[in-house]
């Protein structure tokens, strides 16, 4: 790929799950065929360089390959979680000014907005990213085995239950069938924490690390909120989950649930003892979905929701926090401001924003499509498990928790995790870490102040 | 204590048997010479001894101790080993009192001791030096003071002196003798140097091939070789050989003839090969013949190169008319060639011709199948016909 | 012999008629005095060297005197001294992890911790650099002497030992994660029987510094004994003979002859082991991760990396670190003086 | 402490049939030949006598008293005994400490797919399947073959660069000696980060004469990216060995060969290096499998595609999804890269060692 | 074409002074051999001449060039080290050819010239065994294969002879001398064996502490050694020496008289300090005064210890009443002592007490203060004095 490359050819990075279904056997549907069915020119081929799947390593190639101003890849294919920062670098291309304006307007409209918005430069709103799928932190759950110790669950799909109820449910599940676990969810240090399970947890709390959504995207001058006490409160009930009431942090009111190893589980230690039947309740991203909901697995017998919650909507402090949540991750594709075939890779991208271009990638590999009015739209038959949860998913669009990216969210959210990691394990108070970590933030959010002022 | 005894003693390398068979007994006290050309084994029977090597068959015995299988620490030896080896990371003063340190001497002993032993090696004021700063012949007296300092039962040298010079090495004879008075230890000692071996030791041991020749007290080894091989080895230059056969009334070689009753050579028969040997000493101008009580018929000559060597002079003589000097072959062993030596102030031109009488009582016999000497001297008094006939080798 | 009308060897030619024809360049090299020689040979080491490591280390250097600007093309802001070597050192810096936090108390033992030891990246470097190195020369050392042995299979036990070595770190890191992983290996339910780690030793600090020590313990000693083998067998075998004829025990042969023989190849080994141990940082990120072990490089690593454009900090870090590595060494380096073969 | 001599080496044929092979010397019934050959295999170095190994019969008197007093008695009429005792321990604990974690990589891979719980000494169902999947998922071998050559020339690169400069620092006087000696040795203070802003740049950077090697002019995406870098980090260990092992030949020799008629670097290949031998192997190895096994570099310095010289490091990751990871085929990729290399770096390093000292100067 | 030439040749370590201002010329197919007691300069001085040194002051010439900053290789010079230097890693064959295949001989040929090498130093069958599996002995003969198979302009050996035994040395030295001859080759030589030095070498360097003694031919420095140094140097056993003045009638030394004219001495006068010298073979009973053309007066002496040599008789000889035997000395310089050198046949015993004579024509003086020799035979004939007197020594 690059050198002496076909002058239509765009070069767009990938993982392997995306090289799967780029190209495809002859016959066989391919997202290659679907751009080409959805109107790119057929002499515009795509090709993908393959990158490693780990998102913190495919942020520093990123990185590099923008630093020295290489191209190709034309295309690059970035996180949610770190797609702003390149925006602020000046490191992808204002796509709201290259593409056509009618696909613009499209994009503003159809696209799940809060996915959007981690794509958008945060100062002019300007889009520099077309997000390729979406992801939530789904709740999964062993929905026969809630019923079995006589909890009511048809309704937890549409109406996520009370982290209360859901905490009794599971521990009266786990007692009752001899499970290992009850909750399992990921709480090692690392991004995932900071971004995802606990943001959903602080967010059903009604709280966030800088008040309301509205301060999501702009760092430099807006409160930190992380010593309030909804997020002690969040804090307080995990490691209820996690310790028991032997925990003198520990939120009295909830049970334990959640082994100590959580603390050391990322998403690829987390999924197995869910699937391998040790745990009553999960949390994940939709790919899980697809394998706990495999016939083979727990079939109907999986529930799916959205995070339980403990401060209503109503109730929370802040704009746009409490009541159910899913964190929101997912991919977006940036124009880089080095390829020398920037018309080509317009097109790509374009052809990209085409309601059968998503489908198509949602039924090859499950990449739900950032429009998520399509989810109904989509074969059953090719989906698979995830069909059935098709409300559930749409909910949590609905309920998309973002991540406060910046600029300087990377250097944030690496103090975030560690604090809270450092409380969940108890080796800290939840008030020693948060406010540890206020004093860290607000050195952070000076010097950005301070670097962005003069 | 320090009697150290091989018992068919063999050490055999993949393709080469570097020992074969040696049997002798060292007597404790007893300072004894291994001789033989080079490769003849003399080192590896001294590693037998020393423990470095372990012989395939056979056994060493150090005292009353069978010690084949004991580790070299615990035998009680020195050794100067003829590569050297000094310790490249230690100076003079360190790698001579290594044996020492390790014994845990105190620092003042050890400090007399090694002054003690660079004096007598005349290395003082070195002490401090590395190996690589020093000449050959400094490491080599680094090398036998690394030794001697350490007083043990037996000593081991395996050519201690080979690069010192004349002076040196004459200092260093009267020493080591010194040494082995005053200590009364057994030393095992390796040279080339036929003035060392013959000055120093007890006894030499001839060793060929691996195969001990003879070993007896030098004059002995010098006035009755044992065999052919002796003879010619030891003394330099080496003695003159002919080979000849036993006649009616001598040996007859192809140059001259030597009257001799072959009754009474022991074991032969006439027409039996012999092989004549005399040394070049032994070869005298018929104008000097009156100083040879039993001087042999003339024998006609040619003096062909002379090499005068300041306290001695060699006469090369060759016998046959238009013979040449052969240079490719050891000059003793060529049948028409015959070496004379005689003082510098002996009146004689290259070129010239001379007659030349041997010392009948200094002409050795040797059985030309085996090298087996045969008679020492054969002076034609009364009856008995030979001055000694050979003990059988003490080996 | 024969006597062939040439002359006893060889044609009648000599050897300066054959010989004096070499070219100008080797002439000219040979006719160098020792000096001139010398920087001849050091000439390409150097160049390269020059291009690929002195030039990058001068340009990050002065990026370490710059302002981080995290917005922009311009990925650096004007020069500000050593405003970023402060921050390190007080504790300002934008990484998430301590360098050092250290101050003086009035009471025993008249240091305060900010934060607790293992979660200060300096000491968590030196003691991890200082332990490991200890063990893997020890290790090192009975490795080597096991493999200078002439024994059937020497080869096969080489291999063995020396296998450690070839793994790639994610693959190190990958095996000693799985082992630790209370739900896949066995290494934390063994440990925490035998009371030795808490229930999630990769997410303790304590533990996993543990686990990290032993993994490099395990990797690195191979390091070692081939060093340390490579210098045991070019020990000329006589001297070994004078000593055991001198009366030396094993042991003495080892401290006498074996020890300082070795020695210029072991400082070497110890040398390289301990700044490769101070930079520690791909073990601990594919294991317990840097929040858990934070050492010197996590440090510079994330700040490089970490997705906020802190390139000037990064630098200052980097050049912090090697500064604390370059005073270590030169703790090496003094006794570099005193070896046959060292620096000298 | 071990010991060794010749005896000892000699016993080595028949080891296995008892324990005191001391005394029986030559009557094992053992032909000399045969024990011959086989040291060979084994050493790889023909066991001349004066290369007295390390385990001997030397008589310790400080041997511990302990209970056993047979054993005891045994060990002191047969010291030996106790050093081979003492080795065999220690070769086995090492074998063991050092294989145990491959032995359970093994089950690892061999682990089906989501099944990595509560692996101990068995493998969590089988599945050999794991070794073929791994070149089906990626094309490993690929990988391989680029760390390969690449290691391979970082390790000429490294190898003859460095042994101009160890000829330099070990064996030549010159001013500024030590300071240039530290100037090398400060590259390894420095993380990897530390030159890697720069060198991106560079490697960046369109150069028009390597237009027409590498097309756009950038080594980027290149074996060069890999190979300079790497061996200019690598290289300061191995100019310190070289330097180490050079400084120790005897002068003598260097001065025979330049009487003989070689130049001063002549004398360098032809003397210095050959009897560096385990020095010089060493060096070679140590960088071909640190090159083979780098992280950083090999991470940022191509764009991760086979076909552009990505290294193994690549292929390994590959294998790592974004939620979840591939353990089994990581084991087996792992297993698969590391293997053949070590095995290959030893049979090399003997070939190395004994070429070095033997034929290598035959022309 | 080959004339080495030095030119004021010094060599300074730290702390020493190896080579000091040595200047000598060599000609062509000359054979010079180097001669002096351990640590002298020899192989320091040999070194500057091949290359591998570079003297701290002076020139080096060889042919009309000044290769004082010339590559060893370049100097068309072959070396046999002191120390051997075979290259481990090589068997014999790639020792001996090594030279040849740098210069790319073809393989014919290079095996030709090696196996006739190989022949020359009797190693032939050893070709394939490694240096470690040779005796110290085969080594060395490696190490001259090394050097004579290539035919240089310039040999350089450094006691290549040293660790073979006396035949062998006979041997190589035979083959040496052939060489020299046929291939014209000028050869350097250095060793402690006196009589190698003495038969092949076309003059001898004598050299002390690293200063030029005397070059000349060999029985020029035994017969009229330029200073007492070389006088004591050359000829094993060394020259008795006793210290005196100068009288009116002679010389007189602490226990004996001779008589001389000491008008006839150059620049001495009366009472200046002289020291006398003789060598043990001009020491003789005064039993065999007859052969000594001019004898001195008898001298008093008693037999210490007798040294049966084979070919020759080391007598020590007391002079003084009740004088011991000095050990700690060399025999040779203690005032009280004389050696002697008599034919093994001489009817002697120890403790007898025995009349000396000295060889007036063989007695030196040397000026004690510098050591410069004054007279070299004080025979009193005919008013002229003196048989020689010193000429300028040629260095
Ligand atoms: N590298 C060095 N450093 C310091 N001194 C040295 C060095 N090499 C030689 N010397 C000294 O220089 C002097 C002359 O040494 P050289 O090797 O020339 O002696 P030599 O005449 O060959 O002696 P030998 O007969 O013992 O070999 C000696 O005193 C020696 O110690
Ligand atoms: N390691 C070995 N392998 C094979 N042969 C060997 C070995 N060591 C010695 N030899 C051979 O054994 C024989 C005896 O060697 P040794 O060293 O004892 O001779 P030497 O009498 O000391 O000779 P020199 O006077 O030359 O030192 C020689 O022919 C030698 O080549
Ligand atoms: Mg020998
Ligand atoms: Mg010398």
């Amino acid at each position: 790929v690059g050198r002496g490359r076909e002058p239509n050819t765009v070069v767009m990075t990938g993982a392997t799950d995306f090289e799967e279904i780029l190209h495809t056997e002859e016959g066989e549907p391919s997202v290659q065929q679907a751009l080409w069915d959805a109107g790119l020119d057929e002499d515009i081929t795509v090709e993908l360089q393959t990158v490693v799947s780990d998102s913190v390593q495919r942020m520093q190639d990123a990185q590099s390959t923008l630093q020295a101003g290489r191209a190709p890849p034309d295309i690059h294919m970035m996180d949610t979680g770190w797609t702003i920062p390149f925006i602020l670098r000046e490191q992808t291309t204002n796509l709201s000014e290259e593409l056509p304006d009618d696909v613009v307007d499209r994009v503003e409209e159809e696209y799940l907005d809060e996915a959007l918005e981690a794509a958008r430069h945060p100062e002019t709103d300007e889009i520099h990213g077309i997000p390729l799928f979406p992801d939530f932190g789904m709740m999964l759950y062993r929905q026969d085995l809630i019923e079995d110790v006589g909890y009511d669950t048809s309704d937890w799909g549409t109406e996520p239950p009370s982290w209360m109820e859901f905490a009794e449910a599971v521990a009266d599940a786990r007692s009752e069938h001899d499970l290992n676990y009850g909750f399992t969810t990921q709480a090692a240090a690392y991004e995932g924490l900071a971004c995802c399970s606990f943001n959903e947890v602080m967010s059903t709390w009604g709280g966030g690390y800088f008040g309301g959504t509205e301060n999501l995207f702009t760092a430099g001058d807006r409160p930190i909120t992380v010593t309030d006490e909804s997020v002690l409160d969040a804090i307080r009930m995990m490691r209820a989950f996690i310790h028991g009431d032997d925990d003198e942090h520990a939120h009295d009111d909830y049970p334990q649930i959640s082994p100590s190893a959580i603390v050391q589980w990322s998403e690829e230690e987390s999924l197995g003892p869910f699937t391998g039947g040790d745990a009553v309740a999960h949390r994940n991203w939709p790919f899980s979905i697809a394998e706990a909901g495999d016939e083979d697995v727990f079939g109907e017998d999986l529930g799916v929701m959205t995070q339980p919650y403990a401060v209503s909507e109503d109730e929370a402090e802040h704009e746009g926090v409490g009541g159910t949540a899913a964190a929101l991750g997912g991919w977006n594709l940036t124009l880089s401001p080095y390829t020398d075939r920037s018309e080509q890779a317009l097109e790509v991208l374009e052809a990209f924003t085409q309601e059968e271009v998503m489908l198509t990638i949602f039924e090859l590999q499950g990449f739900l499509p950032p429009n998520l009015d399509l989810l109904d739209d989509a074969d059953p038959d090719e989906i698979g498990p995830i069909a059935r949860y098709v409300d559930q998913l749409q909910m949590a669009g609905e309920n998309a928790v973002p991540r406060p990216v910046t600029d300087v969210w990377p250097e944030q959210s690496a103090l975030m995790f560690q604090e809270i990691h450092a409380a969940y394990r108890g080796a800290k108070s939840p008030e020693g870490a948060m406010n540890d970590l206020a004093d860290r933030l607000e050195q952070s959010e000076t010097e950005v102040a301070e670097q962005h002022g003069d | 204590m320090a009697r150290v005894r091989l018992e068919h003693v063999t050490k055999r390398y993949e393709d080469v048997t570097a020992v074969d068979d040696i049997s002798m007994e060292i007597e404790d006290g007893e300072f004894v010479t291994f001789v033989g050309p080079s490769g003849c084994g003399k080192s590896t029977t001294m590693e037998t001894v020393a423990g470095l090597t372990r012989p395939t068959e056979g056994e060493v015995y150090i005292g009353d101790d069978n010690v084949t299988t004991l580790a070299p620490k615990d035998r009680g030896v020195a050794m100067v080993f003829q590569n050297i080896a000094l310790f490249p990371h230690m100076d003079v003063f360190e790698n001579i009192s290594f044996g020492l340190r390790l014994r845990k001497y105190d620092d003042e002993e050890i400090q007399r001791r090694v002054e003690q032993a660079a004096d007598i090696v005349q290395l003082e004021g070195m002490l401090d030096r590395m190996p690589d700063e020093m000449s050959g012949g400094q490491r080599q007296r680094v090398a036998i003071a690394r030794a001697i300092v350490r007083n043990p039962d037996v000593f081991l040298m395996d050519e201690p002196l080979a690069n010192l010079d004349a002076k040196l090495r004459v200092h260093m004879r009267t020493e080591l003798q010194r040494l082995h008075r005053e200590l009364d230890t057994t030393i095992i000692y390796v040279t080339h140097d036929q003035a060392e071996a013959m000055t120093m030791s007890d006894r030499i041991a001839v060793l060929n091939a691996g195969e001990l020749q003879q070993i007896a007290p030098p004059l002995t080894c010098y006035n009755e070789p044992a065999n052919r091989f002796v003879a010619g080895f030891i003394g330099s230059p080496s003695m003159n050989f002919a080979e000849g056969e036993l006649v009616e009334d001598g040996v007859r070689t192809k140059n001259f003839h030597v009257d001799l009753d072959p009754g009474n050579v022991p074991g032969m028969t006439v027409g039996d090969a012999v092989t004549l040997g005399v040394r070049p000493e032994d070869v005298h101008l018929t104008t000097a013949a009156d100083t040879v009580a039993q001087p042999t018929d003339p024998i006609d000559a040619r003096s062909d190169v002379i090499e005068p060597m300041g306290d001695e002079m060699f006469v090369y003589l060759l016998l046959a008319e238009g013979a040449e000097r052969s240079m490719e072959e050891d000059p003793s062993s060529s049948a028409d060639q015959l070496l004379m030596s005689v003082t510098p102030d002996t009146p004689i031109e290259e070129g010239q011709n001379v007659d030349v009488v041997l010392d009948r009582s200094k002409i050795h016999l040797f059985e030309t199948a085996t090298g087996q000497a045969l008679l020492h001297g054969i002076t034609n008094l009364s009856g008995r016909d030979s001055g000694t006939t050979p003990t059988e080798a003490d080996s | 012999m024969a006597t062939d009308t040439d002359g006893p060897i060889g044609g009648g030619e000599t050897e300066t008629e054959r010989d004096r024809s070499g070219n100008a360049v080797v002439n000219w090299m040979e006719n160098l005095s020792e000096a001139a020689y010398a920087y001849l040979l050091l000439l390409p080491a150097f160049a390269l060297l020059t291009l690929i490591a002195f030039y990058p280390l001068i340009m990050t250097f002065i990026m370490s005197l710059r302002e981080d600007r995290t917005r922009g093309a311009e990925p650096l802001g004007g020069f500000v001294g050593i405003d970023n070597y402060v921050d390190i050192l007080t504790g300002n810096a934008r990484v998430a992890r301590q360098f050092m936090d250290i101050s003086v108390s009035a009471s025993f033992p008249f240091l305060e911790l900010g934060v607790p030891l293992l979660q200060q990246a300096l000491f968590v470097t030196l003691g991890f650099a200082v332990i490991s190195v200890f063990f893997e020369t020890v290790i090192g050392f009975g490795q080597a002497y096991v493999l200078d042995q002439d024994f059937r299979g020497r080869r096969w036990v080489r291999v063995a030992i020396i296998l450690p070595w070839a793994v790639p770190i994610v693959i190190q890191g990958m095996i000693f994660f799985l082992l630790f992983q209370p739900e896949v290996g066995f290494g934390s339910d063994l440990m925490q029987w035998l009371g030795i780690f808490g229930p999630n030793p990769l997410a303790d600090s304590q533990d996993a510094f543990i686990i990290i020590l032993v993994a490099d313990i395990w990797k690195s000693a191979a390091f070692m004994a081939l060093l340390i083998l490579a210098g045991l067998q070019s020990v000329d075998r006589s001297l070994y003979d004078v000593a055991r004829v001198a009366g030396a025990s094993p042991w003495q042969r080892f401290k006498m002859i074996t020890l300082p023989l070795v020695m210029p190849a072991l400082l070497v080994a110890m040398l390289f082991r301990t700044m490769d141990a101070m930079r520690v940082y791909g073990l601990i990120e594919s294991t317990a991760g840097c929040t858990t072990v934070p050492s010197l490089t996590c440090l510079v690593v994330e700040a490089m990396f970490g997705g906020t454009r802190i390139f000037a900090t990064a630098a200052a870090v980097a050049f912090a670190t090697a500064l604390v590595i370059g005073l270590i060494i030169s703790v090496y380096v003094f006794f570099f003086r005193d070896t046959e073969g060292g620096l000298y | 402490m071990f010991d060794d001599n010749d005896s000892a080496r000699e016993d080595d044929g028949v080891r296995g049939t008892d324990g005191d092979g001391d005394d029986n010397g030559d009557s094992d019934g053992v032909p000399e030949h045969w024990k011959r050959t086989r040291e060979m295999t084994d050493g790889g170095q023909p066991a001349d006598e004066s290369r007295s190994g390390i385990l001997t019969e030397d008589t310790e008197a400080e041997l511990d008293r302990g209970p056993f007093q047979q054993w005891v008695a045994d060990s002191i009429s047969n010291p030996e005994r106790v050093y081979r005792s003492m080795f065999y321990t220690a070769t086995i604990f090492f074998l063991f400490t050092t294989l145990f974690p491959f032995y359970w990589l093994l089950m690892v891979a061999l682990t089906p797919e989501g099944q990595q719980q509560d692996i101990i000494l068995t493998p969590n169902g089988f599945n050999p399947g794991a070794f073929i999947e791994v070149f089906q998922v990626l094309p490993f071998h690929w990988y391989m073959f680029n760390s390969f050559v690449i290691a391979t020339a970082s390790t000429i690169l490294v190898l003859v660069i460095g042994s101009l400069a160890g000829y330099a620092f070990g064996r030549l006087e010159f001013p500024g000696k030590t300071p240039l000696m530290l100037l090398v040795l400060i590259i390894s203070f420095f993380p990897p980060a530390a030159f890697f802003i720069p060198l991106n740049d560079l490697f960046n950077t369109s150069f028009f004469l390597l237009e027409p090697i590498t097309g756009d002019g950038t080594l980027y995406n290149t074996p060069g990216a890999m190979v300079l870098p790497l061996s200019a980090i690598f290289m300061p260990l191995a100019i310190f060995i070289l330097t180490t092992f050079y400084a120790q030949i005897p002068d003598g020799l260097e001065d025979a060969a330049r009487v003989e008629g070689t130049t001063r670097l002549g004398a360098l290949f032809r003397v210095i290096i050959p009897l560096s031998a385990p020095g010089v192997a060493t060096a070679g190895v140590l960088t071909f499998i640190a090159v083979y096994n780098e992280f950083f570099f090999s991470f940022l310095m191509t764009d991760g595609q086979p076909e552009n010289w990505a290294p193994i490091l690549e292929g390994i990751l590959g294998y790592q999804g974004q939620y979840e990871v591939m353990y089994h085929l990581m084991a087996a990729s792992s297993i698969i890269g590391v293997i053949p290399v070590a095995i290959l770096v030893i049979v090399a390093q003997e070939k190395i060692v004994s070429g070095l000292t033997a034929g290598a100067l035959k022309e």
